[in-house]
């Protein structure tokens, strides 16, 4: 960033992430190119060299994974980015650094899909991948900015709950928040609050990698650091090793669970809720024409909100609970066939009616479609 | 050289992207470039039929030498 | 000025993404909202491209352009395709070179020798999107000619700032023509 | 032959023009494939093309023939189960240096240790195309692209060592400018038994080229005619005349029982017992 | 199988899924070894050949994925087996498969994850990620088998469904299942409904590979038989090819999902539900401990049924809605953190509790656990 | 210098003993590894150890560095990220034939190309130990394993030549039984900046060997000793005499710039400007 | 009899999932419900085996063993470590060879020099799992001995067939011996 | 020919695994197996403290030469 005028500057999302990134401390990048998250890549490969950092492009996305994971294990705070196909490649060491507890964060840009889709076309179709991609039960958080502002404070907000909660984070952009351009101002490094993995306190000796803390995270030793310690994708017991017994497993993954669900604070956006007999429930950049449409429905004298949930993982259950006793009907506009109206769905219970909104033609839904739906439910 | 008779030479101006392939390595110097880039069958009669423009083409936009019944 | 939405049209190699980045970044030096978009082809290259600008005063939400009040067409197929969403009172600025058959409509019609210009006079063709640029700026008055400028040189490659400086110069001076007229 | 023949023959002519950019290599290389087949005289009905992800693994879908347009880096695994299945047909792979060397290499490798019948054709441009021009790993070191703004750090394969060492049984490599000789090469890789390979170097004017200065796509094919050298006078060069210079044409040409034969072999077998 | 006596035969999960596939008429199978799935390659490495067929073991999951599209294309009946992290790595191609309607079977034996896990021990943690584990808005069609018997009937299913839907089906085994052994009367080849994918009537010229017939399948001609048709995983039109439209994206991305989910008939098993209070919803192993709680909970009065859903995506959302009107209480009991739960709460809709119950220490819920919590509930 | 003070240094004693089968070769391998670490005297603290998945992938958790057991096939690309993230750290991997020659194929080939400096055995058993038995791609021609009732109708690759044509700086071949060759060629691979690696040929009696009723671990160490023919002496024989055999020892050493030391160039220009 | 439960445990290698197989198999060949399942150690080989057989005259649904009524254990640490899952009136048969210190039971406990007679009688250790399933189903009457012998025949590689009729000869008599007792 | 001189050679007992290794390749043979086919030291006059067994010994069970205060 350099300058330190508080002059805002014109960004795509994508470079915003990359901004955020440094911002945050990255030091190392390994990706492989695609459409549309290829300017992270480029953008760092530029750029990471100019801080000491390392850039690498891997044969493939899953040799982009394990590098991001070995390069952290060694003390590096690491990303990789990219986009559908890329992400489905990922998912296999992805719980691998969910397993352990390897820090880092994992960009997707969401394009059309399934498959090759329209590589260049929006859509939000990973939203359900982000948290189930990988076998087996595993925690998992993903945020999704809305604009390019937010693309990087949440690029930012993804190291350190990285750090945190030792978790890969997942950052999950759309395409249009990914390649839309909008004036932004970057925070000065002083007024950024970052994160740092919990370091031991314990000599090597009695260093235990996986003996938690309270918050249910343990501290972390880097390679090379004297503590010499066992990291492994098998169920481990405190010491890190593997005893192959269910018991170890049973405490193990339940711990993983909970140091995010117990201790991650969801990150929710409410807007004119407080009276609201309608609520929108939208993310990324559909939640930019949800604010428009409830806008719109406010002047029209409908008493309509918007609930934009900004951690999509773990799902801000209790904010939609609270939500379904509150509203009468709940609009789900999102660009995929239905996902997040899964979970509303779920924690609405009943209590309010929830209607969907789906488009999946490659193109950003309007606030006059959300507000259409506002009028039809109302 | 070339054969003295005209040959037959076809561009598919439709699919031809004037790259200029055909007219830098023609052999026999046997097209102009067009204002566009594309190439002008200039000196048909200067063709050996070597079939190099016809090969080279990116676009398959050239064909040597007539249809089915040319000679190669 | 409540919300400006304008589109530049053409075909890619024009370079109407750059052409929309200035304006976006140039209205954000006037301290303005701005969002810049663009439609990326199956292949993102060749065929028809597309940038898409809102300046504003306040917030902007929905960040695409949908009816907007400038269309720029540097190609007839863009011409052709965008028109359609011009809005009635909006204004079409086309490229003379590219489009020879105008269409009907409501819209106030500005029909330029861009890229003719651009050749004629600085004998490039790829500084067409600034002569655009100056020439669309001058007669919708989006952004300050000042920090148009401003915007153009930050964004263009070093060594291009002065023949970029004269295709503004000589868009500005199109545009006031017709201004004028 | 004429290429209106060609085209009505072995194109699906209503795709046409292609997509890609004036001067691209890849057009010549799709040009010297069909010419191959047209030599085999393939029967258009048995012959299937094989591609991956890329600008150059656009190709099949010009072809008129079963076409199969795979995920990033796959094309030859997923041909290894059509030929399996279907050995009567011919299963020809086209695949660019990202899609088969990047992602694609063990895919690779593995297909060429088996020896399996197929012949790959790779459209080798030292360069991601379709993603608008990061390096590969065919990129040659300090080459410049968007992901190696100072210089490739990176070394690229001689492929078609690496293939040789990996067991397949006809290696060749021709460029777009050598198009007489790359059809011969690629015919001879169809009609040779095992698995083929042919990488042809080619230009990506508009990213490699254009990263790079190397030029118009003229002076890329100059580029070629001047560095590529046939195997034979190779070998007559000292060394150090062929610095910064590549051979071209058949590299290796063997014989081993070839994958899907071998298998056929067991069927018959269990069949006989 | 050979002999046709109605002899019990002694046999694995895995032994009668490799049975049910070669009566399925499957000629083409790719793999690559991984626990707890491996006995399926292995037992068709030794019978395919034996059957004229092809067995190969691939250099990975993604390539056997491939292979087993590619040969599919070619008209081969065609499948893989594996396991967790398998089942992570083939996820991309499983999309593919999606979306170029290519007909397959794809066997996850679910094992103890995230990530290595346990790689010997049975969860049932791959639930979502069957549905969910690929990019992209996606069909997908999964079957749960609970006993020997049924993993050799499923199989034969899943092949039936996948050739009838052209699409990826997915045969969830868990380890218990995979691995017990039970006697079962494999079926005679006549006893069998083998169904066929249809074949196009329209002669090379005509041929419109993906123009669908009204039940939202097209006609699928095999490579070799003079189509000359083509096939991508973009998004693409009726002709295969791709014009990159969001229109057609719409259009096929829709159709792809109604077809199975217009005509796709949802398997379950009721057992004691008519008269139910409190019901169990359980799949795979789980549901044979749940069926036992039901009888126990039964010898005491309660009354209790069982729901068991065989088909657990598409999700049998109509027979747990209509359950969840008639019990008080659902208890789902699940070898996982609660996946199943999901879903069920979402049909549940606040008209009956949802209770879960899970296990993550690597063993087998028990019936006496879950007849506790039918207790606890009542 | 005695084993015991080599555990005492180098082991996780509270590990031991190893889960391996009785006569299993990766035993020696493990040792040989941890005398080779000892002759280079690395710093415990400074080394990390990486594996994938296998039996041979559980050597790290009983040597006393920092070790990371990653997944199936991934080693090489965990272990480049480690050693780019903090290039002071000497970094080994140790993997199976199946790990690095199956599905870790592709991220082997690429370490090579881009000559980055790890230390890389791999246990070649000719089988996959762990999963019981399947057929490797350096399990022989028709030899029988599980998933090969019938022979195995793969051929296998030549590893080590791959490698060399990927463009590793170093290459080696040993067995177990020789076992002090095999520590001067681990050690010398550590040593060495770049690309090292070094196949070791091993036995698994529990699967491979029983299958292929190759007897005892005793039986299968003479085969290694008769059919390993150390390069010098095999450059003496003549082709039939090494039908069957395998060459072992150095087979490659070269020089070629490291991967991390070029970045790190690039990192320093950036700094001057 | 309603439901059987049995438990077969050792080391690996000592052929118990075999036996278990075999017993399995036996019972399906009498009409009966039978399910084997097996544990794997985390390695899947070396260390502790176990095999569980459940034969019922009705559907068996959980298929796992808990409690069952007979116990074999042909290792010392697999008979203290499911000792006490074994049911207080069941049966525990252990093989002296391996077995040295039986633990307090209320169990009926039948020592048998299983291995010991394997090698002396036969040279082969490798059927002790033959001889201790002979003396297992004579003790419990699990299944019949002529359905016990034709399963093992179908399921022991070929040309050892001899050598496993006899083993499971000695098997039945030293059962018969210690319920004659 | 052996120093004449008893070597001292350890065998881990709980680590051998009795695969023999150590006996069939010592070139003195200096083990005899036990019963459990582990490595009985019969004859630690002949060592020649070649170190083989213990480098070969796949269970890192045997020491030869006494602790770190060996010759070697
Ligand atoms: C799994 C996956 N990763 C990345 C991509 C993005 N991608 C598409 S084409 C391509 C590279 C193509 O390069 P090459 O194979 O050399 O073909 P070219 O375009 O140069 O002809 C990449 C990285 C993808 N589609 N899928
Ligand atoms: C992605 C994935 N696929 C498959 C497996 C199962 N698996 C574990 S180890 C192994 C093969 C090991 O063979 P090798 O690398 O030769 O090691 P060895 O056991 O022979 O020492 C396989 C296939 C896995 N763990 N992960
Ligand atoms: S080579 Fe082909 S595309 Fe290029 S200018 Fe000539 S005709 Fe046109
Ligand atoms: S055939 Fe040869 S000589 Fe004739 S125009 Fe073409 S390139 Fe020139
Ligand atoms: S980008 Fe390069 S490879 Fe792709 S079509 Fe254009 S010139 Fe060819
Ligand atoms: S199975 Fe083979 S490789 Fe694995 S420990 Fe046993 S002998 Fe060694
Ligand atoms: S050191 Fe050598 S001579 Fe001595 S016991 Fe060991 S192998 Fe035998
Ligand atoms: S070599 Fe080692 S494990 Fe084998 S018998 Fe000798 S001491 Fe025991
Ligand atoms: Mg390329
Ligand atoms: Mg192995």
């Amino acid at each position: 960033m350099g300058e330190n005028e508080r002059q805002a500057v014109l960004m795509s999302g994508n470079e915003a992430c990359v901004e955020g990134a440094l911002l945050a401390g990255i030091n190392f990048f390994a990706g492989y190119p695609i459409t549309p998250s290829t300017e992270i890549a480029e953008g760092l490969a530029e750029r990471l060299p100019r801080h000491g950092g390392k850039f690498i492009q891997m044969e493939d996305e899953i040799a982009s994974m394990a590098a991001v994971v070995g390069a952290s294990l060694a003390g590096a705070k690491a990303m990789t980015a990219t986009s559908g196909p890329g992400f489905s490649l990922k998912q296999e060491n992805i719980g691998f650094a969910a397993m352990a507890e390897v820090p880092c964060v994992v960009v997707n840009v969401q394009r059309y899909g399934p498959s090759t889709g329209l590589p260049t076309s929006p859509a939000q179709g990973d939203i359900m991948q982000a948290r189930w991609g990988t076998h087996g039960d595993h925690p998992m958080i993903a945020l999704m900015p809305a604009s390019v502002q937010e693309s990087l404070t949440l690029t930012i907000e993804a190291f350190n709950l990285a750090e945190k909660f030792r978790t890969p984070v997942i950052l999950l952009l759309d395409e249009v928040v990914g390649h839309m351009r909008e004036g932004i101002v970057p925070p000065r490094k002083e007024e950024i609050m970052i994160k740092k993995r919990k370091k031991p306190t314990a000599p090597p000796e009695e260093y235990l990698p996986y003996r938690a803390e309270p918050d249910g995270v343990p501290p972390m030793a880097n390679f090379g650091d004297g503590y010499r310690f066992h990291v492994t994708g098998l169920v481990h017991d405190e010491t890190g090793f593997p005893r192959g017994r269910g018991s170890d497993g049973d405490y193990l993954v339940r711990r993983l669970t909970n140091k995010v669900k117990n201790h991650f604070v969801p990150m929710v956006e409410e807007y004119l809720t407080e009276d609201a007999e309608i609520a929108v429930v939208a993310c990324g950049s559909v939640a930019r024409s949800a604010k428009r449409a409830v806008n719109l429905g406010r002047e029209q004298g409908i008493k309509v909100g918007l609930v934009r949930p900004i951690s999509i993982w773990p799902f801000p259950e209790k904010a939609i609970k609270d939500l379904a006793g509150k509203v009468r009907a709940i609009v789900v506009p999102e660009m995929n066939l239905g996902q997040v109206a899964l979970e509303v769905e779920r924690c609405a219970c009943g209590k309010a009616v929830v209607y969907r909104l789906n488009r999946i033609d490659a193109e950003l839904i309007t606030p006059d479609e959300i507000l259409a739906k506002i009028q039809e439910v109302k | 050289m070339g054969t003295g008779k005209k040959v037959r030479i076809d561009v598919n101006t439709d699919w031809c992207k004037g790259c200029g392939i055909c007219i830098a390595f023609c052999p026999k110097k046997v097209f102009d470039p067009l204002p566009d880039n594309k190439p002008k069958v200039a000196r048909p009669e200067d063709c050996i039929e070597c079939m190099l423009c016809e090969l080279r083409c990116p676009d398959l936009a050239i064909n040597v030498g007539g249809g089915s019944d040319g000679r190669k | 000025m409540a919300q400006l939405e304008i589109r530049l049209s053409g075909f890619g190699g024009q370079g109407l993404i750059t052409a929309g980045i200035i304006l976006a970044d140039a209205a954000i030096r006037e301290g303005k909202q701005a969002v810049q978009s663009q439609s990326y082809g199956p292949e993102a290259r060749g065929g028809a491209s597309k940038a898409e600008v809102i300046i504003s005063d306040t917030a902007i939400d929905y960040p695409k352009v949908k009816e907007p009040s400038v269309l720029l067409a540097m190609s007839q197929e863009a011409c052709d395709k965008y028109l359609e969403s011009l809005r009635d009172d909006g204004i079409l600025i086309i490229d003379s070179y590219y489009v020879k058959k105008v269409p009907e409509t409501r819209a106030r019609v500005y029909s330029l020798p861009i890229t003719e210009l651009a050749r004629e006079k600085l004998g490039k063709v790829i500084v067409a999107n600034i002569v655009a640029l100056g020439a669309t700026v001058e007669i919708t008055g989006a952004v300050g000619q000042g920090t148009l400028e401003e915007a153009v040189l930050s964004r263009v490659p070093g060594g291009t700032e002065e023949l970029n400086r004269q295709a503004l110069a000589i868009g500005f001076q199109l545009g006031r023509k017709q201004l004028e007229k | 032959m004429a290429v209106k023949e060609l085209l009505d023959r072995y194109t699906r002519m209503e795709k046409l023009p292609h997509i890609w950019c004036p001067g691209c290599g890849h057009g010549i290389i799709l040009g010297s494939v069909l010419r191959a087949i047209q030599r085999q005289n393939l029967e258009p009905d048995k012959t299937t093309i094989v591609s991956g992800i890329g600008c150059s693994s656009r190709a099949p879908g010009y072809m008129k023939f079963d076409t199969l347009h795979t995920t990033h880096g796959r094309a030859l695994a997923f041909a290894t189960g059509v030929k399996l299945a279907r050995p009567e047909l011919n299963v020809i792979v086209l695949s660019g240096d990202g899609d088969c060397a990047a992602i694609g290499g063990n895919h690779l490798i593995h297909a060429a240790r088996r020896n399996i019948n197929l012949t790959t054709v790779v459209f080798n441009n030292s360069i991601y195309g379709m993603t608008s021009g990061q390096y590969s790993p065919l990129t040659p070191h300090k080459r410049f692209a968007t992901t190696a703004p100072y210089g490739n750090v990176d070394h690229p394969f001689d492929l078609c060592q690496l293939v040789i060492a990996a067991g397949a049984t006809y290696v060749a490599r021709g460029t777009a400018y050598h198009t007489q000789m790359l059809i011969d090469l690629i015919a001879k890789g169809i009609e040779r038994k095992g698995f083929s390979f042919i990488e042809v170097v080619t230009q990506c004017p508009t990213y490699y080229g254009r990263k790079n200065k190397l030029g118009s796509a003229i002076d890329m094919l100059n580029w070629q005619k001047e560095h590529g050298v046939p195997v034979k006078a190779a070998a007559k060069l000292p060394p150090e005349k062929m610095e910064g210079k590549f051979v071209i044409g058949e590299l290796h040409c063997t014989q081993r029982p070839e994958y899907v034969e071998e298998y056929q072999r067991i069927i018959d077998r269990m069949e006989r017992e």
